[in-house]
């Protein structure tokens, strides 16, 4: 394992103290319990959104945390779910009276910890609803497994939810925006490498120099089958269709198509993915109309991506379009 | 022969040893149907545990001792383990609570409520592949050894035993809940890291009593 | 070798559609010969700025075409230098009659290259200058080598070049804001895994499981020494001395300072990395005023990162923050 | 026995064979101290060269097929070779304009002419470790091939062999120009990718002119 790092239990701390040395413009980061809040908060009146979960997918989640975005990201250690203190301390924090929105990326781990948070925060008097990110495709969801996974498509109820709130929308119908996006999004990804987690030292699984994992989950979850590299257009096509095939999404649906890096991906290559991913949907009579590419939601090192697709509707699309101002994304301002 | 506040501390010191030792192999087994942080999540859990305990005050019941575990756990392990073990730990601390000396009926109450509290959180029925599996043979045994009016270190060594036969017996399942359940059918063969962290701390339980 | 690709030829014409699709707000994409252009050129009255090397580096350099930074930018194959024709082709392209002002990284290939095309546009009529960028102090300077390499400080050039263009400044006056920003940017950079070229389809050099390139070049040249890897920290100091040496920076300096990823390397690394860089520039007296983390001139996947640092005036600072609208360096609009 | 058309069509052809041929030989040369495309770089450029030979006008001079050479690598090789060979094979051109037949001192004002235009776009001097250094004993061996009286097809050899042995005396060398020199010490033991090339090209222009 080589790693720009310190010391393996001190990486979320130092990653943090950087971040706020970096972006001290955008955010105010608390050490002990370790969150980050947007500046200046909490914003009198204006719901509040915190998100959080374990470390290693920068940006996600503090990179998100500004303007028509985050109010507070609260990050675990590295793969690992926070635990309650730090959710409520974030949670308190950021409330400006008008609520607080929990996402929680559907992990049993992020799920049981947000859901102590938000015990604890409501017998102390704050308004917190909870919307459960499921875009995550790989994995079939029924009654035998703990549901899908919360993937890419947090970015877009984040930022969504964001510009909802930003507009002055009261707790109900942010929360309301968020399990719309969720419900309207899909995504599925693909590794080709492995990454190691710092203090596990060693790949979280390994594969073979022509083997790629269909279905990865961002903390290295093996997904639906391991199957022999193709071409990049096959298995953009090969995850697209249980995307599409999902909702389903139809002919005549504008939609958002974000290619999303897994870390280790150079950007060519997300290019290379988008390139036949907005080619395949037109074929479908898919309009593209919205688009995002970059690392957003990332597996360390990780090599390999994901794709996401989100139904716009009008509404949906001006809260895309809504300025934001964040260290990962930013537009309008 | 009841257990006192010292075998709760000889259980909780022998539990922060147990998951230093065993870190490595609970992290391993968790790459394998996880995401490989486990062992890691309870050693830093039980690290601060230990930090805790010099904090007890003399006069502290095994209930008040196990209730400093849970809020301990919960507020250091994160993951799923951390708020599973930690209402574990929080009702057997209140099933236990006000008693100085647990006898074999307390000992059982104990660890039924802590596997009760496993599965409120959790939701996870036995054969669901996870620490159920490890908790609930374990409860099943120690009624039984206590019917045969076995004592308590008895008890604690029957559940310790039926929670690694348990634990081993997770290998062939396919998960129904936490992250194994991602993989379907290639988590056959694979034996559930929570269901082992359990059967560790319970056999540690188990000869904390022997100890006595 | 295990890459996102259809074909090791075909990468940088796929990864332009890819691009174009994913940008065609922000640019327009000639594809034979092939250079992506900022939508609406040309504009004018305005300088026009064309920048251009291999591909593999991005989002340097079509990421950062658009409002207040490139008016054009030339992909070369990876790794390679384009030729002169669509880089003479972009000149013409996007040429407002106010002249062009060729970018360009100190390399043998990109300089003779960019050098033809800009006799072939003089030719023409078109007012070309050049400027090159040389920030890379891993290398030494002399008579004795093609002078120091042009690395991430390029961005730093593009984007207040590009502010002095949009504000109006004239061909003139834009080359000797590049030249100045040139003149008080220095680099260094650190390579923990090698990259993999995908015509070559193996890695460029090979580091030892504890070995790490200090100095690497972007392309995968080699550095100054191979040292054991080492904690962040003393990472970061070794490479940040010859930057500070250098120019040098001194005691009372405001600076931008810049943490540039080569393209595999984790975002919390890299923030651990800005954390002891600000940290050793405090030491010094050095006061970092304006910040930049994040991949920006990559190698690929290779795992490292490099560190710029930018000594700031009040005319630097206000070029660097007027609004700029690319798809990798967006504020202000 | 001068040199025709005939004899720059077969070089090309040649040419372009012998880069495809020796396409990783020379990627793995530029990989040791350079960025890995040289013979990647060479092999587009050639194929594109093989493509253009069809239009070549049937009445066109050795100095037409190579001018042709020259604006065709200009236009697809990129890189620093690009500009570099362009230059030489434009330069060489120009000193056999109008010549339809090369006798030997042709041969060598050919061989001068790429050589000094290699020289004037890069600056580099001999034993800077670059193509120059495969190019300069070339011209020189020709030269004096030419003085011995020997015939077009031997001074091409005498020219070929040159730069093989120019080629190899590159390893010793610690660059000065190119991405090699950024090395320093680190680039003794390697061949210079570029001067391996030119004697490559050389030879394939010398074994052309023997089978004529
Ligand atoms: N719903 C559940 N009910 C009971 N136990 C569970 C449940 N989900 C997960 N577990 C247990 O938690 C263990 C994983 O813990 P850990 O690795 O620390 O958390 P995470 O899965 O968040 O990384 C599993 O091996 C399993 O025994
Ligand atoms: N200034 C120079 N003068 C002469 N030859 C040079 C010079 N710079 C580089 N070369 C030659 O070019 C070769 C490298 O070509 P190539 O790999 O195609 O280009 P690049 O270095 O841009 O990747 C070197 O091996 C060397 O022979
Ligand atoms: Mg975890
Ligand atoms: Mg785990
Ligand atoms: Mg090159
Ligand atoms: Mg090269």
């Amino acid at each position: 394992m080589k790693k720009l790092i310190n010391d393996p239990r001190r990486v979320v701390e130092e990653a943090v103290a950087g971040f706020e040395a970096a972006h001290g413009d955008l955010v105010t980061v608390s050490h002990d319990p370790i969150y980050i809040a947007r500046k200046n908060a909490p914003r009198q009146g204006k719901v509040a959104l915190v998100s959080g979960g374990g470390s290693g997918h920068e940006p996600l989640h503090g990179g998100f945390v500004g303007f028509g975005m985050l109010d507070a990201a609260v990050p675990g250690p590295v793969f690992t779910s926070p635990t309650p203190d730090p959710i409520l301390a974030a949670t308190k924090a950021v409330d400006g009276g008008a609520g607080v929105l929990h996402i929680v990326k559907n992990y049993t781990g992020d799920v049981l910890n947000f859901e102590t948070a938000a015990d604890l925060a409501s017998a102390d008097g704050i308004d917190v609803q909870t919307v459960i990110v499921d875009d995550d495709v790989a994995v079939k969801d029924s009654l035998y497994t703990a549901g899908r996974r919360g993937v890419a498509g947090t970015v877009l109820v984040e930022k969504i939810a964001g510009a909802a709130a930003e507009r002055g929308d009261d707790l109900a119908a942010v929360a309301a925006i968020a399990t719309r996006v969720n419900s309207v999004t899909r995504s599925m990804g693909v590794a080709l490498t492995p990454c190691v987690v710092p203090h596990a030292g060693e790949p979280s699984f390994t594969l073979a120099d022509d083997e790629i994992e269909i279905g990865i989950g961002i903390h290295g979850e093996p997904g639906r089958e391991r199957i022999k590299i193709e071409p990049a257009d096959a298995i953009v096509d090969r995850i697209l269709a249980p995307i599409v095939d999902d909702l389903p999404f139809a002919s005549g649906d504008r939609v958002l198509l974000f290619v999303n890096g897994l870390g280790g991906t150079p950007q060519v290559e997300l290019y290379i993915v988008f390139r036949r991913a907005a080619e395949a949907l037109a074929e479908r009579g898919i309009t593209v109309s919205r688009t995002l590419v970059g690392n957003f939601v990332t597996s360390l090192e990780m090599q390999g991506m994901s794709i996401t697709v989100m139904k716009l509707d009008d509404e949906l699309k001006e809260l895309w379009d809504a300025p934001v101002e964040t260290a990962a994304l930013r537009w309008g301002r | 022969m009841t257990l006192n506040t010292d075998w709760a501390v000889r259980w909780i010191k022998g539990s922060a040893a147990v998951v230093s030792e065993h870190r490595v192999e609970l992290i391993t087994l968790d790459r394998e149907i996880g995401d490989g942080d486990h062992g890691e999540n309870l050693d830093r859990g039980f690290s601060a545990v230990l930090l805790k305990l010099d904090d007890l005050p003399t006069d502290a019941t095994p209930g008040d001792a196990l209730k400093m575990v849970a809020t301990t756990l919960i507020s250091t392990v994160g993951g799923a383990a951390g708020p599973l073990y930690g209402t574990a730990y929080l009702k057997a601390a209140g099933a236990i609570a006000g008693q100085a000396e647990l006898d074999g009926a307390a000992v059982v109450a104990l660890l039924t409520a802590a596997r009760d509290g496993v599965v409120l959180r959790g939701k996870a029925a036995p054969g669901d592949k996870t620490m159920v599996d490890a908790w609930s043979p374990a409860v099943d045994a120690a009624a039984e050894a206590l019917a045969a009016g076995l004592d308590e270190a008895a008890i604690l060594d029957a559940a310790a035993t039926a929670a690694e036969a348990g634990a081993r017996a997770t290998e062939p399942l396919v998960a129904r809940k936490g992250r194994a359940s991602y993989l379907g059918e290639r988590a056959i063969g694979h034996r559930d890291p929570g269901a082992q962290s359990s059967a560790l701390l319970l056999r540690v339980a188990a000869d904390a009593a022997a100890g006595a």
